[in-house]
């Protein structure tokens, strides 16, 4: 069964030449070389990203947007330079970018700024009223879910979930019927972190957009995977991390629609996203400062621009194309392994090289130290989706999750220790 | 002895495919039941202690929950263990097992104060496992304070 | 004058040495040896900090608390590593240290937890009534003062500030007649970053505990300047940020003492600060867990690690004995300088070392694009304190501020240098 | 010629020093005012253009406000060189010198379209000063929408 796609003509590339450029996929764990199938929990770094970060560290850091002086000035122009370079990355202008720490940070600044709309902060067209629907899915990161709770019940906003099918798909009937005039956000996934699916997203966009629903993308597991046009696909606002797109840590980004972004109230407050303060109160820039506090991660920043122009220089079709081949190959192989259990093994979906999976008696965190034995690196636990796990009737999986430096041997290897967990454990004998 | 066998000694697989004092025992007497939950898995151990009569010596340990073969195994040696301890030794024994399993290796559990249980050491190398191993220990803690 | 301080018995370090350690204090700038000057901005990083970090993301890197892997687990063991140096540099326990982005992330969270305390998402008893009042200080960085005026914005509370002196100095006076039975939060700045002098801190915590209010304090400006000892000195809340301190950007603390952090409800939500989560409602770790929604900045706290562990080496009291010279010299040189007018030119108060002043005739950008020209890097602005420089007649100032790493040859480079000033604009002439 | 004296030319400091058409003209005719300010240093300028009653062609642009002697220079030379432009002349005017500005030192200011604000084209080089000297030129901008 092979996993249908328009992009899997896109020629492969040599994930062994790119391995060189990734120093931690040279060591060793437990005596065997590493194969690190956990980028969907956070990527590796190549060489280029270390380097931009070390090099405005020891050329031109400074703080930025603040001083008159030569560094501060070379310093500012590099950071928005990076914010033109990742903005552009996702398709979008560099005043459509605001700088975050993370995808967390991204949904929480977007659920507390709609949170002081409806507290009559700043009077703004995002204002909920009790009653007002919330709609997410069933399949979130609790990143995409938590906040949505917390802000529901600090308004008397309604929260509400599109379920998931058997096979992983969002079950875009029942979306049809949940979203309504009472609906005011949509917030959804782009890729499941544990299913690996491309969800329909623009099916829900428009969806969204008939109710003049606002939509919120988390675009975590998608933008280091496949090509992204956000403005093109027209949704409202969308996170991502840096971390798990080849970037530092501590980075992230929030796009927003230039209208969508002018008319949300600040979120976090402080140095350089004012106008004017007096001691009793203060007014705000437009944005993406207005929603920039304080000094920003001006390093990792810098660093994600070159994770970003790292990734096009590969090019995203390739690695698209590439991941999808080692998809293909993991999941053929698994679903012979005897007592391997698939999640979200939905036939013709677009999917990026991830698989979650439960091994029958035996429990995620055992196999996943079995596989660590032998140098594999994979996620065991609930990944952060909680709810997922439960609709799927299991409290923990093993995922094993691939990027654009993992080999077609890597894959191998994988799927050879795979095959001993269960009669290491004795289950099933 | 492999690093991964070391982890799982076949103590501890014996332990976890077969575990001891599993099911909980009645409400009776002086006893109190604790909650536990590993959140980074889901794992989730419930224990019930019991004290004697004396209000010092405690009657017997049961539980159930769901886990890896570390916390399931853990468990049920904790249980083997507890029977007839007073409350201070219960205290000293489950603050020798933290320390051990917290030294990343540096500290060995003695076979003669923690029997079964001892096969747990190993354990302390592996600090994402740390928790599991626990999760009974913490769970028996909170329960004496109310038993 | 002399700046009376006790500290000044220690043996000054050999700061000529130390700069070895920080590469980019060997860039020319405009054709001179750069003057780094502006460290109350963002302070340089040594080799040290720099190495930790790469060291980290090239060997061991992974996501933290959620791998059963080995690099996970390394990972994991070198993050809580970093939490427990970080924490015993400022004399806390590791579960009191609260990572954040940074000191404008930490003042934030603190506002919008007790925000969410209020509003009744988590009964606590930090929640606020209508007509409560919070305080703080004419001279705080307007991250110390914007979400107080929003938190008070949100809940009714009313925002007091204590006066500051035409010397620069709080008035102490004042500040017992405004901290009263309704004062619930007390919250100030250990150093202020415009007049560098260090308030009377343990008078303002004695004053606020009278009363059973909160106390909150900025730590930005001492954390790298002055040995702390923040159980010691009894204060509530207190945070800093990593890049002022020799560390990485994107990276911050947030101190609290125990029983405070257990009441405060969650601000940020998301993964790993979870215990459960249903599609409906989720239940929050204990801190410090409970504020770490989402991936943290692992890399930078591992760099900030670094940073601490170097100042600890080069040893605090030294440095601010070092800072103190300087201070004292350029305080004395400036003064002599025609035109020039010190801010918060208190005699006999301990201060750290920065100045910063006006020039009369001449804006304070031409003046800092004059001291570039000779490669000394000032700031000049606000310095993001606005109602501060209201409150002295001007809306802009030069900073200059040093650090470890500055030599006596720096600070005659920068007299020098502002004695050109005024001649060059025809200043006064 | 030194980096620094590129950027504060004979002409920018005679124009701080001196500054033209300082002081806001009566509001009468089609005339708009526009208040803008450098959130950085806290630097402001009021500006206020009037246009002609053909209501194309501005005929005067006074201003006051507090800055460096780049945005005082800026303002002086913008108030000198907008005197008798049309609209549509000024937005052009505004446009290239925002490009110039931005350039970083890729595009100069021609002497024969700016005149004395040319003398401006050394700013494209200190990116920190880019806003000091477009401060007046976006507050013509914005008077220009209202006026
Ligand atoms: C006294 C003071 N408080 C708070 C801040 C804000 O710190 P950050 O911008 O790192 O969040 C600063 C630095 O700008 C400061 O000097
Ligand atoms: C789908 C998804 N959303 C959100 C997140 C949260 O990202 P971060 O932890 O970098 O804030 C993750 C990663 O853990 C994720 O996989």
């Amino acid at each position: 069964m092979s996993t249908a796609n328009p992009e899997t003509a896109a020629p492969r590339l040599d994930a062994a030449r790119l391995r060189a450029d990734f120093p931690i996929l040279r060591v060793d764990v437990n005596g065997h070389p590493l194969v690190y199938l956990d980028s969907a929990a956070t990527s590796q770094k190549p060489t280029a990203v270390l380097d931009a970060e070390r090099d405005f560290l020891t050329h031109a850091n400074a703080a930025v947007h603040r001083g008159a002086h030569t560094l501060a000035g070379e310093a500012t122009d590099l950071f928005e330079d990076a914010r033109a370079t990742v903005a552009g990355f996702v398709g979008a202008a560099p005043e459509q970018l605001v700088w975050t720490s993370g995808a967390t940070m991204g949904l929480n600044l977007v659920a507390y700024s709609i949170g002081n709309a409806t507290l009559g902060r700043a009077p703004s067209r995002f204002a909920l009223q009790p009653g007002d629907e919330i709609v997410t899915t069933a399949i979130e990161h609790h990143a995409n879910l938590i906040p949505w709770q917390e802000l529901a019940a600090r308004t008397g906003a309604v929260l509400r979930h599109i379920p998931v099918r058997d096979d992983g798909t969002l079950d875009l009937d029942a979306a049809a019927a949940l979203i309504g005039e009472r609906t005011r956000i949509v917030a959804f996934t782009h890729v499941s972190n544990v299913l690996g699916i491309v969800n329909p997203v623009a099916a829900l966009i428009a969806l969204a957009q008939t109710h003049g629903a606002l939509t919120v993308m988390d675009a975590c597991q998608s933008a280091p995977h496949l090509p992204l046009d956000l403005p093109a696909l027209g949704v409202d606002l969308a996170v991502f991390s840096g971390h798990k797109m080849l970037g530092p840590y501590g980075v992230g980004g929030l796009y927003g629609r230039t209208d969508v972004l002018e008319d949300l109230p600040p979120f976090l407050t402080g140095g350089s996203m004012i106008t004017t303060v007096s001691l009793e109160a203060a007014e705000y820039l437009p944005p993406p400062q207005r929603f920039e506090a304080g000094t920003q991660p001006i390093g990792p920043a810098i660093g994600l621009a070159a994770a970003v122009q790292y990734l096009d220089a590969v090019g995203l079709e390739q690695i698209h194309a590439h991941e999808i081949a080692l998809a293909d190959r993991m999941g053929e192989a698994l679903r012979e392994i005897p007592g391997i259990r698939l999640l979200g093994d939905a036939a013709g979906v677009e999917r990026v090289g991830l698989w979650s999976f439960d091994v029958d008696g035996v429990h995620a965190h055992d196999a996943g130290q079995y596989l660590d034995s032998l140098g594999i690196a994979v996620r065991v636990g609930h990944h952060c989706a909680a709810p997922l796990h439960r609709r799927f009737g299991m409290t923990a999986s093993v995922r094993a999750s691939a990027a654009l430096y993992n080999t077609d041997d890597d894959i191998e290897r994988f799927i050879d220790a795979v095959r001993g967990i269960r009669p290491y454990f004795g289950a099933g004998s | 002895m492999s690093d991964l066998d070391t982890l799982y000694r076949e103590l501890i697989l014996d332990h976890s495919k077969h575990p001891q004092h599993f099911g909980l025992a009645d409400e009776e007497g002086a006893s109190a039941t604790s909650h536990q939950r590993n959140p980074v898995c889901g794992d989730e151990i419930t224990l019930r202690a019991r004290v004697a009569t004396d209000g010092e010596t405690i009657r017997d340990v049961t539980w159930e929950g769901s886990g890896c073969s570390i916390s399931q195994a853990s468990a049920s040696m904790l249980s083997d263990l507890m029977d007839g301890v007073t409350r201070d030794e219960a205290r000293t024994l489950i603050e020798g097992f933290r320390e051990a399993l917290r030294s990343r290796g540096q500290l060995d559990l003695d076979e003669d104060v923690y029997g079964d249980a001892a096969a747990l050491t190993g354990v302390s190398k592996f600090s994402a496992r740390v928790k599991c191993a626990m999760l009974a220990w913490v769970a028996l803690e909170d329960a004496l304070v109310r038993a």
